[in-house]
């Protein structure tokens, strides 16, 4: 078990290592997002029936566009320092090498949401503390990464890879924003954990089946 | 042959222009059933490639994808159009178009797909990744929207909602038009396969030469 | 090469002329007439049979490059084979 | 039954509508070094790239030490440490932690004590602290080098190791050889400098257009001859 999970572990580490000195991923993509929501509360301003209903909508837009960019920069330290090559090369699978990507994805896409959370409250006067908000946005940011991960690497060595990547990702990634958005308005509206738990099912399952069907099809988005 | 089909087929529509917007229903019904029939066939043959790294399973999902996106093309114009007449709007947001649309857009991202990647076993792999997430995501897509559809009640304005109120011969009519259309179906995807065939054939041609 | 070919049509006739006998009979067992959203018929249908034309046309289009391509590279290959 | 170190028989490798690697075959024992010279884009480093499992092959079969390079890979896969003219580290992280990440990617458990020799060995202490994008070409490639042997592969896949490196590193590096050969490991090097490939080699290849175009033991006589058949070589591509 140790020894499976060393390389993932060493992968993580020297994402986050290479983050906190490059600063490349979660800093731009927090000012994204932030920009998004922050646009879309003015355009809402003045009308609160109509932004309490769009509010988490308008959460998840700027989460997933900025997650997006997000996606784009995961795999380019990698490709720029060919790293790819050189974890292939080792002895690590390609499980070990999805699984420590997806953990380092998750982790940076889960501090965007951390930082984005309050600013929404703040925007649009809702409260965030509630367990079950960050519960559905934790597993919505985990489906999002699942797929990202195996698109992001696939994405890597196309041509126009910036474009291509919102093309094939977003039709993918629709049932989780749909998930995400409506049991969290039902959260922010005053709904209990009965009320969302086909959502949370829904997420789980989702996570689950795509974190398995890209562990295993990650080997063929890596090969060259 | 493509001159007596062109004959043909503006035959048959002028022998139908006496019925109502409602008949729309027997090609539109069958287009998106048999677009969305393509997911498996997709799904299937992409996993058997990864598996096997057969070139015949790659070809097959490849034309099923694009026979596919060409039926669920004409599945989106003509229900909009069914649309319209019967329920005044051109566009609703139940599961069924949500499904359409959505599997519609994965099988435009697969062949774009297959257009921008590199040449050769690359792209292939690529595109079967995508034919595996695009396909188990599809049931996804129909749940979220169908759950969010029990969620905002006021949206329950889809076909299937008609299902029920079919007598025997329109359930005759659409039997006999799904088993027309998946033989056409199934005849369009054997002849992309055979031109896939050759363009397969005109590669390793030119490989011997160069 | 030819046989196939004949059999393919022959296929493609009996499936339209099914298609067009099945939509007599369902014209004639339709209970309401009413032709007030005709149009949309016609454009329906129209769009149908375009689109499945359009693509053929174009199948049958790359065909005939290939064919073209294939004899041309044959021939090369032969004229390379006989250095 | 004599074991093979390396096996390759009837290699194919496609690449973008290019023929990269044609039916080329090729046998190493252990104790060996193989040397592969050839011009630009005569496929040497596609071949170094397919050992070192950074590229997939079309068709034909690789053994290694008798077991299908394909199956069961992993362990295979410890056995071989690959340096190329990417140097496979990460600009942001010091010398230290990229020999101390790739330790734990190679699922070595006393990573300090394997990182200190590995320092040590390719003379890198003054730079053990700072980062790789502020180190020259010839550190940077003698890092990889470190990198490369951090596991003690028994089989050492070299893509030019000589670029950029000065006349001390070059010492390094044929040091290194030559005490990999006599422990019994084996090496594949492909590079475009006679001097340094022949005088570290057994047996030398030249490779045109995919296929092996002459082979020759290395000994004093046919030297000149392996020049001038590397020469015409060369020239005919050109």
């Amino acid at each position: 078990m140790k020894s499976f999970l060393q390389p993932i572990m060493a992968i993580l580490w020297k994402d986050l290592l290479t983050e906190i000195r490059s600063k490349e991923i979660i800093t731009p993509l927090v000012g994204f997002s932030v920009v998004t929501i922050l646009i879309f509360s003015m355009l809402f301003s003045g009308s609160s029936q109509l932004s309490n209903k769009f509010a988490s909508s308008i959460l998840w837009i700027g989460f997933t566009f900025g997650g997006i960019l997000g996606l784009i920069k995961i795999f380019s330290s990698e490709k720029e320092n060919n790293g790819m090559a050189g974890l292939s090369s080792s002895s690590a699978n390609t499980e070990q090498i999805y699984f420590g990507k997806l953990i380092s994805t998750f982790l940076f896409l889960s501090i965007v949401e951390l930082i984005m959370l309050p600013v929404f409250g703040i925007l649009f006067n809702i409260q965030i503390f509630i367990l079950e908000l960050w519960l559905i946005t934790l597993l919505g940011t985990l489906g999002f990464s699942a797929i990202g991960t195996t698109f992001s690497a696939m994405t890597m060595n196309l041509r126009s890879k910036d474009i291509m990547l919102p093309i094939l990702f977003l039709p993918i990634v629709i049932p989780v924003i749909i998930a995400a958005v409506s049991s969290s308005t039902e959260i922010i509206n005053g709904g209990s954990l009965s009320e969302i738990h086909i959502w949370l099912e829904l997420l789980v399952v989702f996570d689950a089946l795509f974190i398995l069907i890209g562990a295993w099809t990650f080997r063929f988005v890596t090969e060259e | 042959m493509t001159v007596t089909m062109y004959l043909i087929f503006i035959w048959v529509p002028t022998d139908d222009v006496l019925g109502i917007s409602q008949r729309i229903f027997y090609i539109h019904v069958p287009m998106g059933i048999l677009g969305l029939m393509a997911f498996p066939i997709v799904f299937i043959c992409s996993t058997t490639y990864l598996i096997t790294k057969k070139d015949t399973m790659d070809s097959i999902a490849y034309s099923a994808a694009e026979i596919g996106a060409l039926f669920l093309t004409i599945a989106l114009i003509t229900g909009m159009l069914w649309s319209k007449p019967s329920w005044g709007v051109w566009w609703t947001w139940s599961p069924q178009p949500t499904l359409t649309l959505v599997s519609w857009l994965v099988y435009i991202a697969y062949l774009m797909l297959r257009a921008y990647s590199p040449r050769g076993s690359q792209g292939a792999k690529y595109a079967a990744v995508l034919g595996i997430i695009g396909s188990v995501n599809s049931i996804f897509v129909y749940l979220a929207a169908k759950i969010w559809r029990d969620v905002h009640p006021e949206a329950v304005v889809g076909p299937l909602a008609e299902n029920d109120s079919l007598d025997s011969s329109m359930r005759i009519g659409l039997l006999i038009a799904l088993l027309a259309f998946s033989l056409l179906f199934t005849y369009l995807i054997t002849l992309r396969f055979s031109t896939r065939k050759t363009e397969q054939k005109i590669e390793r041609l030119q490989y011997e030469i160069n | 090469m030819k046989s196939t070919r004949k059999f393919k049509s022959i296929y493609i006739y009996i499936l339209l002329i099914g298609i067009s006998l099945f939509n007599l009979a369902a014209s004639h067992s339709e209970t309401v007439e009413s032709n007030q959203y005709l149009e949309y018929l016609f454009v329906a249908y129209t769009v149908t049979w375009l689109g499945f034309f359009i693509y053929l046309f174009f199948i049958s289009k790359k065909q005939k490059e290939l064919k073209n391509e294939l004899e041309f590279l044959s021939k090369e290959l032969e004229k390379q084979k006989e250095k | 039954m004599n074991e093979q170190a390396v096996s390759i028989n009837n290699l194919n490798k496609i690449y973008d509508k290019k023929i990269i690697l044609k039916n080329f075959s090729l046998k190493i024992n252990w104790g060996q070094v193989a040397t592969i010279f050839g011009p630009n884009g005569s496929g040497k480093s596609t071949l170094i790239r397919i050992l070192g499992n950074i590229t997939d092959y079309d068709q034909g079969d690789i053994y290694i030490q008798n077991r299908d390079f394909k199956v069961n890979n992993n362990n295979i896969r410890k056995t071989i440490g690959v340096v190329t003219h990417q140097t496979f580290l990460y600009d942001h992280l010091s010398v230290k932690e990229n020999l101390k990440y790739y330790c734990q990617v190679f699922g070595i458990s006393n990573y300090f004590a394997n990182v200190s020799t590995a320092i040590e060995k390719f003379n890198l202490n003054k730079y053990r602290d700072t980062h790789v994008r502020k180190l020259s070409r010839g550190t940077q490639q003698r890092v990889a080098l470190a990198r490369a042997t951090l596991h003690h592969p028994r089989i050492l896949l070299l893509d030019e190791p000589d670029s950029g490196l000065d006349n001390d590193s070059l010492k390094i590096l044929m040091d290194i050889i030559d005490q990999h050969k006599s422990s019994g490991g084996l090496a594949l090097i492909a590079t475009h400098n006679l001097e340094f490939g022949i005088s570290v080699s057994d047996s030398l290849l030249i490779l045109s257009d995919g296929q092996i175009a002459f082979s020759t033991n290395s000994n004093s006589t046919n030297k000149e001859l392996f020049n001038y058949e590397y020469q015409k070589i060369t020239k005919e591509k050109l």
